[in-house]
């Protein structure tokens, strides 16, 4: 704990990127979390991966639910529509938001108890629907905002910070969206922005549900030694078993593969994901193999971490829904009302 | 024997069935008989929360009069369901009709010195006619309709039509069901003195007018207001409104080019998601809407609190059934009047209507869009399971191309442009109605939507001040939709001591109750309520009546509590009829009680206080 | 500059920081001190809705005279943060006092020519003599309470006292804490005149009384009330309740040999899974309880109802916050009145305990358990989170050893051996509560419990007479708990003209508004209501004034509603005093309120209904 | 659809078991459901399973959330306390009543909307606190009670009666169970009583959260030639993977394997689940080769079905919140409150 005023997150440089925007550009406000919380660190990656996108920040809508990690979205791309909703419910709010206007880009930043407590149903139906979205969860092992909790994620063994120790298995997202079929699934940590920012970059890229799993410790609450979401524990455990790059549309793709089997994924928009340092067995399009893979390697006491199983061609909502290409909000009213001679027409039906 | 006096146009039937046997539509075949004759008539469908095997009863009223609220008597009990025999024979008025199927003899306590017992072998016929033992089943009940035919005089020609029209692609069937309407009309003029003294004679009364259940009238509302987004969770009786409005929109919402759809309709997993996903598309700029019961509303709390506080719009219909909890799902009530006008924790109040009937499912749908967006607000549209779900006759439905959605306050990129900044939540007009912006569209459009302590800029805040002018601003808003809402339907009568009150589906029955009161030299006014928020006008009526009945149908006189705590209402000239067993309204029960009330002391009024405070 | 007149016992303190940083405890070292000294005191915690680095207040209020609603007025501030200087300058009352931190100096703007500003260098101190960072900060806070102790003339020995049981298995600790406590206390000696004008001087005023919060009260409640499930979900200002209650499990529910727990502490997955596990519980035979806020009300609206349907025991506490929504959640407000009245959707209404402080939380805990027994339906425990998390002083919390749970009408295995047949609702006895069974016990105490309609006997039913019986008498039931709620307290002057009608934690302020009027020589009755159904006391109280103030925390004045839709009591009658801003509410509030009111005419009463119905 | 009254369930004969019961004694008031329904057939086994395994009725206790499927409980037990819950919180309501009495027979019957819709978060949460309870889900694809909308578990390409073929990946609870570490995992067929009642049975005396996913055509909604959930199409594609006997306690054991490399598995309660016919490279002990194998043979289009999973020695909810022994609601409350002296003691701590 350290009881410094934190300064408001900076970046170094004004350089602009194509939007003819600066970093600055894509802050918010100043945090309110403690300082050293892991959910800052992913605020910074957040931004990062915008500014290199060079998205327009009026284009994109961020939502959340409720917790710590749901005030994070105060803290970047203060000219974005920010929407804090209730708790757990995000995934609803935000499947609306996409129902109404496909075209914008739709960020959900969520906690564990948020996602995987409350909102555990909301989360795998939206999953389920493949929402077209990048959802994050700041994933600590407890509630932070209400005091340290453990949460549903909490490993077993796991202690909190009175020496209690956490005895129910842990709900692990990557599994869980494997298993309902997630069509984007990654995990990361809040101390890796290098492994952290390419993978947001595609997540956005990605046309559906995106799902990073970010272990992000609560400095206050679950830092401390026997706790399995501390830094130390984290960064201990850590395995990117798989790397990716993020290629963005407008780059011309010119080397191919760079090891292991992945190699380079087009995307729905142009850009590419290119695996690097791939595993000769590891395959993130074989759901299947990604899930033994990864329990095997979960249950040797590793972390596994990447971009670790991606499907750029499933259906998104709006494939399966038949809606029209523009967003519906567009849609001017006068294609929507049949008129007063349909109604009278119709009317015949009821006579 | 007492003898009926002949009633044309005037009396009620009851067909008593069993669920998932077909009767449904030989039901729905009668009704439309009737309606296509020009007379007033109306359906009340009264089905188990089953699928298959259960006793069904439908029930029709028809009134060259034009009432045609649930009847009070039935003239004709058509028994075709033996677990119910010993009931539905009892509920024959005096000098009614049975018929029955006589395949198998009528037992002899079944049988009533003052009801006429008409046998028609049906079941014997049918197996002597069909094959198929399907249609050995079916054909019964379009066997009845045929023998109700030759009974009630029904013209032969409108039941040859409306058999062709509901049959036209199916040659076969539609031969089946001729020979088995002949079955049955052959059979009862070749056995019995027909018409009956109480039978239909074609009139002129109907007008324009259309033959159609709330939910579909709701439906077209919603396509005609311009809804994009449905998102809901199927329950009865709220799921043949979306079922009818994704109907709709596969006709008249398509791209004509690419076939793709100009809505999107999402299944929820359940109410919580439809709410949030309805708040989420209205936040976005989507008219947006659920349909839903009971259960949903108490599940869709939470949400409503935040569509309140964070000022989001969104249309939420209720069509109510019997409570509490999952309670009798195909039964009617009005008893979500207190959970929706104050839903979720905190402060919170908010707009509803209430339709009478489907015609006003329709207006009041298109108006639910128009006041949600112009208040920011979630809007209720208070339907129950007997306006939304049986056939009613009512005017057409009318629309006016010049109509333009009021999308209410929004900046769109012009005018964010001009501003110098945007503070969502600020009353600039001093209307109470703050601007918003919707996501995608400019810039200084951009601001943080928040269900926790937020000022008027849309900033955080846990200040007391910074809270109370936005809590105090959204009290102010909804304060002043109720000159917005629809206002009463009002007959007064100037000499009158006492008024009538009521609200929704009860709307008829009161009406007619009405005039049974007043061929009893019993004048009242009458306003029924179509809004909330309350005008003053509400309190005024009460204020001008030495006392005002209440009619409404719940156990707890939701209506009457809200009239004293909100519109100012004064308790002691209030008094209460309710009626909540799930059926649709009575006149003689409304009658009834009032005269009961009137009869007795002042004593008794304060009896029908739903809550004694003390055990007496 | 001006001479405030010396005041021994009766002043107030409030103390701005840093929220994380340590001072909650020595804020909290400082309200035990003042309260070790017999002297009456409150302490009010105003802190932000996040876990580190934001403003942060405690208020101190002293008063001889027993007067510990919130303080009006601040005689003394203590400004850590420079943050909020200006608005923690601008608080002090005329006369008062500003300690600060002269390690920097104070910025001219920020000084008062009527407060006197005391230096104190508290990090500089604190810098000289601790090394390590994290003492150098927390050490800053005893610091400010040694500083505070020499101007008001607390005790040296009670603090010391205090620091040693603290810190009693931390030797070391307790060595700094003694050091920096002289530290602030012999610098203000050396450099103030001590004592202040305002100073505390031992008194004898406090009896057997306990400081005490509401929330670890009611966990003791549910301990002796003998309750084994408890399942909730986070959230403040609830959670400290559950956590008290399995503190205190650990301590006193073992079970002395195998070390095993006599109880289980559920931590749901939401708060519907919450009331799930409650409801599974309490029909099961366990007393089960939950503690929740506002939005988890909200969610459990759906099982509520079914609860009340199907007539299931469970306790709920509601620690209210400021809503609507999020709200402010870490504010106090009383603005979930009617959700929890009227919780669900359909016909219901609840039983609701309305505690004013931890005594009455304790009490109140113990006696839901019973009424939910005994009405076999959810109890509702309405706190906030003034008295929920804020310390109270309050007389000794008081056990009778012969107490023994009312578990109401359960028929055991020995009864039901005796009885013929078993029916789950029919009304036995005619006071509308049936008799129930516990799964397990025996064969002939079966039945099936069903939010969906049912009869007398437990059979399911979709019959208008079968499911009315069942309704009607759940009405019955819960209007003769009216009886057996906690009665109101009520203060009946014969020739008041005036009442005061009040709830829950606003009693303190509004019986020390009471006083104030009294010396202006106004007369008044005072009434708090303490339980839901209301008896016919309430009505008789406000017929019995001219005019009846109603004082409540909340936006709509939802308290004067209930009176008016459930009480009976007269509209007219019932002004309205409202404060919603999410503090404890102050005398001085009321006050001004009532005297406003009364000072302009009767029109500006009706201006005080919160929702104009039309916009003027 | 066939529109005969259904005679209520009855069974051959009126022997009599260990607890001096006939199968009649089993049986609950006549099902309402459609002729045909899956549902029914369910029942029956029930019923077999509980007269089989010598049970008191009045010792059970029979939940369910709202649907057809949450009637069933009526139709069986008469003699037992039913509890017909709200739609999709069974499970919060079980969990309540195992832990105010841990010596109930807990059966929880539920459909596919009831559980992986509404109630998708709480069956979760049942699972990952392993609650000792049978858990019966009725899955017939649809929504039976509200008239045949697609639930969760309708597969792609499964037609509804209208003939539009359903686009959403399904919610599989056999991966789901598996994912979430559920200690007894089952898949049956409504129309296989053989393999059903033996399922059932070791379900019942498992300790721990029984979970079996039984596909349960609805006829009047889901029985059509498109549906894979229609009577024909699961007969056709039940591949029954593992067959298991259930040995009561009493019985004693002697032979030991039948086959494969399962064998015997003792339960907590004496009782033993014998695996017969096991395939070699399986084991329904070991959860990831479990997972795995099933999802080869449903991606070849089977439906594997049997007793799949099982961890007979996986902590249940009580031995995770380390309650006493017997029944809470059986702990005196002389036990349960500390008294006046301690209470005073007590204060002394607020003084
Ligand atoms: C309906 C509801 N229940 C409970 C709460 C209280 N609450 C606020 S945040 C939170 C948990 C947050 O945990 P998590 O999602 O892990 O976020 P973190 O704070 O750890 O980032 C809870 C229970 C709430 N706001 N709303
Ligand atoms: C809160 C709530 N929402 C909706 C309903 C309406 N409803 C009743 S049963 C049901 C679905 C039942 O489907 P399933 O669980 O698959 O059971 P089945 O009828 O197919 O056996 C729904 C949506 C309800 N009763 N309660
Ligand atoms: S409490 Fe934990 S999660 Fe919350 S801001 Fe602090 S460190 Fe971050
Ligand atoms: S509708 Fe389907 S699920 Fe329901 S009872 Fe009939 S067959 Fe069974
Ligand atoms: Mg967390
Ligand atoms: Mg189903």
């Amino acid at each position: 704990m350290s009881y410094i005023a934190k300064p408001k997150v900076r970046h170094p440089g004004l350089e602009r990127n194509a939007a003819g925007l600066t970093r600055r550009d894509y802050e918010g406000s100043m945090s309110t979390l403690c300082a050293g919380c892991g959910h800052d660190s992913i605020t910074a990656a957040l931004i990062e991966a915008f500014f290199d996108l060079d998205l327009e920040p009026h284009r994109v809508a961020k939502l959340s639910g409720i917790g710590c990690s749901g005030k994070t979205p105060a803290y970047f791309l203060s000219a974005a529509h920010g929407f804090n909703g209730v708790h757990g419910r995000m995934p609803a709010i935000a499947t609306g938001v996409a129902a109404a206007n496909r075209e914008l880009t739709l960020i959900g930043i969520s906690g564990d108890g948020d996602s995987l407590s409350i909102g555990l149903g909301q989360l795998s139906h939206a999953i389920r629907r493949n929402v077209d979205m990048l959802y994050v969860i700041e994933n600590n092992g407890v509630y932070g905002l209400t005091k340290g909790q453990f949460s549903a994620s909490a490993d077993v063994g796991s202690k909190s910070k009175k020496g209690e120790a956490n005895r129910q298995r842990p709900i692990d997202p990557v599994f869980l969206a494997l298993t309902l079929g997630a069509s984007f699934v990654a995990r990361s940590f809040s101390g890796d922005k290098r492994q952290l920012v390419p993978i947001i970059e595609a997540g956005i890229a990605h046309r559906g549900f995106a799902l990073i799993d970010i272990v992000s410790p609560c400095v206050t609450f679950n830092d401390h030694e026997a706790s399995t979401k501390s830094y130390r524990y984290t960064r201990g455990h850590n395995r990117p078993v798989i790397e990716a790059d993020f290629v963005p549309p407008a780059v011309e793709i010119t080397a191919s593969q760079a090891g292991g089997s992945a190699g380079d994924v087009r995307m729905h928009d142009g850009s590419v994901v290119r695996f690097r340092k791939v595993p000769d067995e590891y395959d993130p399009s074989d759901r299947d193999a990604v899930y033994a893979f990864l329990r095997e390697r979960q249950g040797a006491g590793e972390l596994p971490t990447g971009l670790l199983y991606l499907d750029p061609t499933a259906e998104e909502l709006h494939d399966v829904s038949g809606t029209v290409a523009g967003p519906l909000v567009d849609v001017p009213y006068e294609r929507l009302c049949p008129g007063a001679v349909v109604l009278e027409e119709i009317q015949g039906r009821f006579r | 024997m007492i003898q009926p006096a002949s009633r044309t146009n005037d009396f009620a039937i009851k067909i008593a069935t069993v669920n998932g046997t077909g009767s449904a539509s030989a039901n729905s075949l009668l009704l439309q008989a009737v309606f296509r004759m020009g007379i007033p008539v109306s359906g009340k469908n009264l089905f188990p929360s089953n699928i298959q095997g259960l006793p069904t009863w439908y029930e029709i009223r028809v009134s060259g009069a034009g009432h045609t609220s649930r009847a009070d008597r039935f003239d004709v009990m058509v028994a075709m369901n033996p677990a119910t025999y010993e009931r539905d024979v009892a509920e024959v008025a005096p000098g009614g009709w049975l018929l029955y199927d006589s395949s198998w003899p009528l037992r002899a306590e079944l049988q009533r010195p003052d009801v006429t017992a008409i046998g028609i072998p049906l079941a014997r016929m049918c197996v002597e006619q069909f094959e198929a033992s399907r249609a050995r089943i079916l054909m019964k009940n379009i066997g009845y309709l045929g023998a109700l035919a030759a009974l009630l005089d029904i013209e032969v020609a409108v039941v040859e039509r409306l058999l062709e029209e509901s049959f036209a692609s199916k040659k076969k069937l539609l031969q089946s069901n001729f020979e088995a309407f002949r079955m049955g009309f052959d059979y009862v003029q070749a056995n019995v003195a027909c018409p009956l003294p109480v039978r239909l004679s074609r009139l002129d009364a109907l007008g324009d007018a259309i033959l159609i259940d709330g939910n579909t009238a709701a439906a077209l509302g919603c396509v005609y207001a311009g809804a994009t987004v449905a998102a809901w969770y199927p329950i009865t009786p709220s799921t043949s409104l979306v079922d009818a409005f994704s109907g709709l929109c596969d006709t008249y919402r398509k791209d004509p080019e690419s076939g793709a759809n100009r809505f999107c309709i999402l299944q929820a997993e359940d109410e919580l998601a439809a709410a949030g996903m309805v708040f989420g598309a209205g936040w976005t700029g989507a008219r947006a809407f659920t349909a839903t019961s009971g259960p949903g509303i108490s599940l869709m709390n939470e949400l409503i609190g935040l569509g309140y506080y964070a000022e989001i719009p969104g249309v939420f219909f209720d069509i109510q059934r019997a409570g509490p909890s999952t309670g009798m799902p195909t039964r009617t009530q009005q008893a979500d009047l207190m959970s929706i006008v104050y839903a979720s924790h905190g402060d919170t109040r908010h707009i509803a209507l209430f339709p009478a009937d489907p015609r006003e499912c329709f207006d009041f749908a298109v108006r639910a869009f128009d006041l949600a967006e112009r208040f920011q607000t979630p809007v209720f549209v208070v339907s129950d399971l007997d306006i939304g779900m049986n056939d009613w006759a009512v005017p057409a439905l009318a629309w006016d191309d010049d109509y333009r959605p009021d999308r209410g306050k929004v900046l769109d990129a012009d005018a964010l442009e001009r501003v110098a900044t945007f503070s969502r939540y600020l009353d600039v007009d001093g209307d109470g109605v703050p601007y918003r912006t919707l996501p995608g569209t400019h810039p200084k459009g951009a601001y943080f939507t928040r269900g926790s302590g937020h000022d008027e800029h849309g900033r955080y805040t846990e200040d007391a001040a910074g809270y109370t002018a936005v809590v105090d601003r959204i009290a102010r808003k909804i304060a002043a939709a109720a000159a917005h809402v629809p206002q009463p339907e009002l007959a007064r009568v100037p000499e009158a001591r006492y008024g009538l009150l009521t609200i929704g589906g009860c709307r008829g029955a009161v009406l007619e109750a009405r005039e049974r009161l007043r061929e009893r030299g019993l004048e009242t006014s009458f306003m029924r309520v179509r809004g909330f928020p309350f005008g003053d006008d509400v309190a005024a009526f009460v204020a001008e009546h030495e006392r005002t009945f209440v009619v409404e149908q719940n156990r707890d006189g939701q209506l009457r509590k809200l009239l004293i705590a909100e519109a100012g209402a004064d308790s002691a000239r209030l008094a209460s009829v309710r009626r909540y067993g799930g059926l649709p309204l009575a006149a003689g029960e409304v009658v009834e009680d009032i005269l009961r009330l009137l009869t007795t002391s002042v004593a008794a009024i304060e009896v029908s206080d739903p809550h004694p405070r003390s055990i007496r």
